[in-house]
């Protein structure tokens, strides 16, 4: 099994040198001198920016992060019983979808309370 | 092939992070802060879990099994005690935890 | 003719038996294939990119009734083939402007982790028979958590260029591309459960009738899923050029910018080869058993109708709005990709996969399918008449 | 010293030096970004203990989510910006006192141990045997059913407490 991940190693360092290489080659044949600071202000269609950058933000957008991760463990959950589905017996998969439906039902309640509506 | 590396090493790589973790957890006055602290623990835990399967039953499942358990632990503190700092973010205006003293009013 | 029929592969052993002969450790062979191996397979997306970019260039320019590239000049060669040549040419001699107020260091890493990650991705990716970088025992699964890890790039990218527009642009992105990973791994883990493996080369060799024909709406949860991770309309909020001008990288100019871009292209490019492994068979098509190297042109020919899919997508339907994106995806897709991991569970055990007849199984998942599309297309009008009986009550 | 030996403590390094980071950096943003990088070490120490879906599932939920969903709550209460913020609180000296002797007992104790040596190979359907196990009536099928419970829990108690009135 190590032997297979030998190759993703070896990978993981080809894509670093992937993702490093273009700027550092950039920098060899880019124009290079100082800019006029009008040029490194904050970009805003013409206009001085306002204020702060960090808004406040909705909290709806943590509701739906929620919800993700969330659902990603029960993801998780699921792909070693999908791996392994062709083995199992029939109460094994109604198990499974037990636990599927458990969560199916959180998701409507939810839904019903009005939270997965963009307000 | 068996692992080259011995299981004491993971052990005190485990220990080291809990720590660490531990520390974040007490020092920092940021409630995020303290969350991140929590977490750095439960890796360390998890890195125990895994590493007494490999060394001691890799042929069962218990081990990555309850690896999986604490995943799920996780995830479900980060969401309610996240979900928690913001209720307070909201009312109080702050994620300091020595400001949010409900008793001194 | 035995060399030809098994091209690639031969070249790789014949390397290795080079490198012994010269009298080179074992060690230092396998590190040298091995970085090779990787070397020249992370090279292929890159320079496929270069003929896929000038193919959408082609499509979007007659979808809108233009010509495309086609400058046959100096720089353009024959049909325009070279402009994205002169195009990165072009990026690279751009001035590399960092604004005053951005936080540099998070600024100058996320374009280099953005690339990184898209390439990380095709060690695992069948190319063909018997071409392919590491065949991971988890290998589908490689893929989607090291995709996950784009979002943490798009975040420092929208965070360090302290600007309005390209954090909300990368709130928003983040907001579509976390909501629409769930119906992605749910539907690959519908694929897993057929095809009893996480590793893509078995979910090829398991194909012996393609998915599609047995998990329709399976594939179409998956298409929709990456076409809102590819940032495409009608889901592209990521960027939404007419609201928040670029999206997260508003502030990256010259080659950072021409990172980003490569990224998104290779991630489609991925995704459209994800899209031809899960669902239609990958490299197997007629003939690949003679002659292995075909495999390598079913792929490419499949992977070309899925990109000219998305692309119709991408060009002839509107923007949705972000309370509709993420109502359509949490109403919707997810307790439907729930539903029918549930169906096809029940379904495989009742039907029993046969390996002298695979059509009884497919069949019966395919009739599966229709009766679950049409009870969904039932509950919606359903739905969507109450919804307008309560909306002419409230008005009147 | 084999190249295991190497990797293993290059990603014990990343992992340690990005959780010390994390306890140490004002900005919170910042640690949550070497909080990222620590989980991507741990995700290869998995990966040398031969556990690679496990490694999957800890760049999977951990970066890919909990993370995320960290760096969105930074984003949204933006408390980093004030700047009379101080890191750390009035005991962090305490806090470290406790802990170096703390961590020295631990690895006093593993050390005072003698512990199995390595057994053989992984069988190679570990991760089969991983999902038998979890809907086994014999096995863990109830904390798997009880682990849905409290993902639903979780899930609706934490979006109520979150949500707007």
């Amino acid at each position: 099994m190590l032997d297979q991940f030998a190759f993703i190693g070896f990978f993981l360092i080809v894509a670093l040198i992937f993702g490093v290489a273009p700027p550092v080659m950039a920098w060899f044949v880019r124009p290079k001198g100082k800019a006029n600071p009008r040029k490194l202000e904050t970009y805003e269609c013409g206009m001085r920016t306002h204020g702060e950058t960090w808004v406040q933000f909705k909290a709806q957008y943590y509701t739906f992060a929620i919800a993700f991760v969330l659902f990603d463990v029960e993801a998780v959950f699921l792909l070693p019983w999908a791996l392994a589905y062709n083995a199992l017996e029939l109460y094994a998969v109604v198990e499974a979808i037990i636990f599927i439906l458990i969560l199916l039902g959180g998701l409507f309640y939810l839904w019903r309370k009005g939270a997965l509506e963009w307000m | 092939m068996g692992p080259q590396i011995p299981l004491e090493w993971y052990l005190f790589l485990a220990a080291a992070l809990f720590c660490i973790g531990a520390y974040g957890v007490l020092s920092r006055r940021n409630a995020i802060a303290i969350l991140m602290g929590v977490e750095l623990m439960l890796n360390a835990v998890n890195i125990n879990l895994v590493a007494f399967w490999r060394f001691l039953e890799p042929g069962g499942a218990v081990g990555q099994a309850f690896a999986l358990f604490v995943y799920a632990v996780a995830a479900a503190e980060v969401a309610v005690g996240l979900a928690l700092i913001i209720a307070t973010w909201r009312t109080r205006e702050t994620v300091i935890l020595e400001d949010v003293d409900l008793l001194k009013g | 003719m035995d060399f030809l029929s098994d091209l690639i592969v031969n070249i790789g052993l014949w390397l290795q038996d080079l490198l012994v002969s010269i009298g080179l450790p074992d060690a230092w062979v396998r590190i040298i294939t091995l970085a090779g191996g990787a070397f020249i397979l992370a090279l292929v997306p890159l320079t496929a990119m270069f003929f896929l970019i000038w193919y959408e260039r082609k499509i979007v320019a007659r979808i809108a009734d233009r010509l495309g590239p086609n400058n046959t000049g100096a720089y353009g060669g024959p049909y325009g083939l070279f402009q994205v040549l002169a195009d990165a040419v072009k990026m690279f001699t751009k001035e590399d402007v960092i604004p005053a107020a951005a936080d540099r260091w998070i600024f100058n890493i996320a374009p280099m982790v953005f690339l990184a990650i898209a390439v990380v991705v095709w060690a695992v990716i069948p190319l063909g028979k018997g071409i392919v970088g590491s065949d991971l025992s988890i290998g589908i699964f490689y893929i989607l958590s090291f995709g996950s890890g784009a979002m943490v790039a798009i975040l420092m990218a929208g965070w360090g260029s302290n600007n309005k527009y390209a954090l909300l642009g990368a709130l928003r992105g983040i907001a579509t591309l976390i909501s629409y990973e769930i119906p992605q791994v749910l539907s690959v883990t519908a694929v897993v459960m057929v095809a009893g493996s996480f590793s893509l080369v078995e979910i090829v060799e398991s194909q012996n009738v393609i998915f599609l024909i047995g998990m329709p709406l399976t594939a179409l949860l998956f298409l929709l899923s990456i076409l809102a991770e590819l940032g495409r309309r009608p889901l592209d909020l990521v960027e939404a050029d007419s609201e928040l001008v670029a999206g997260y990288f508003v502030e990256y100019s010259g080659m950072k910018f021409g990172m980003f871009y490569l990224g998104e292209f290779m991630n489609q490019l991925m995704v459209s080869i994800l899209f031809s492994t899960l669902f239609l068979g990958g490299w197997r098509g007629p003939f690949v058993d003679q002659v292995p190297v075909l495999g390598t042109v079913w792929l490419v020919v499949k992977l070309l109708l899925v990109m000219l899919v998305i692309q119709f997508f991408q060009y002839s339907l509107p923007r949705l709005r972000i309370d509709q994106i993420l109502a359509l995806n949490w109403k919707f897709l997810t307790p439907l990709a729930l539903v029918n991991i549930c169906v096809i569970a029940l379904v495989g055990k009742a039907v029993p996969y046969d390996p002298a007849n695979p059509w009884v199984q497919t069949g019966a998942l395919l009739l599966a399918n229709v009766l679950m599309a049409l009870a969904v297309v039932g509950i919606l009008a359903v739905a969507g008449r109450q919804m307008r009986r309560s909306k002419l009550a409230g008005s009147s | 010293m084999t190249f295991q030996h190497v990797l293993f403590i290059v990603f014990g390094a990343i992992t340690l030096g990005g959780a010390l980071m994390v306890v140490t950096r004002r900005n919170v943003f910042n640690a949550a970004l070497f909080m990222i990088l620590s989980f991507f070490g741990v995700a290869g120490l998995y990966v040398l203990l031969e556990a690679p879906f496990l490694a999957g599932v800890q760049l999977f939920i951990y970066i890919g989510g909990i993370s995320i969903l960290i760096i969105f709550a930074i984003m949204l209460t933006r408390d980093m910006m004030n700047p009379d913020l101080i890191g750390r609180n009035s005991q962090w000296i305490a806090a470290a006192v406790v802990m170096v002797p703390l961590c020295a007992i631990l690895i006093w104790t593993v050390s005072s141990h003698d512990w199995a040596a390595a057994p053989g190979p992984v069988p190679e359907n570990s991760i089969l045997t991983l999902g038998q196990a979890l809907v086994d009536q014999e096995g863990l099928a109830l904390p798997f059913e009880v682990a849905s419970v409290l993902l639903l829990v979780a899930l609706i108690g934490a979006v109520t407490i979150a949500r707007e009135r």
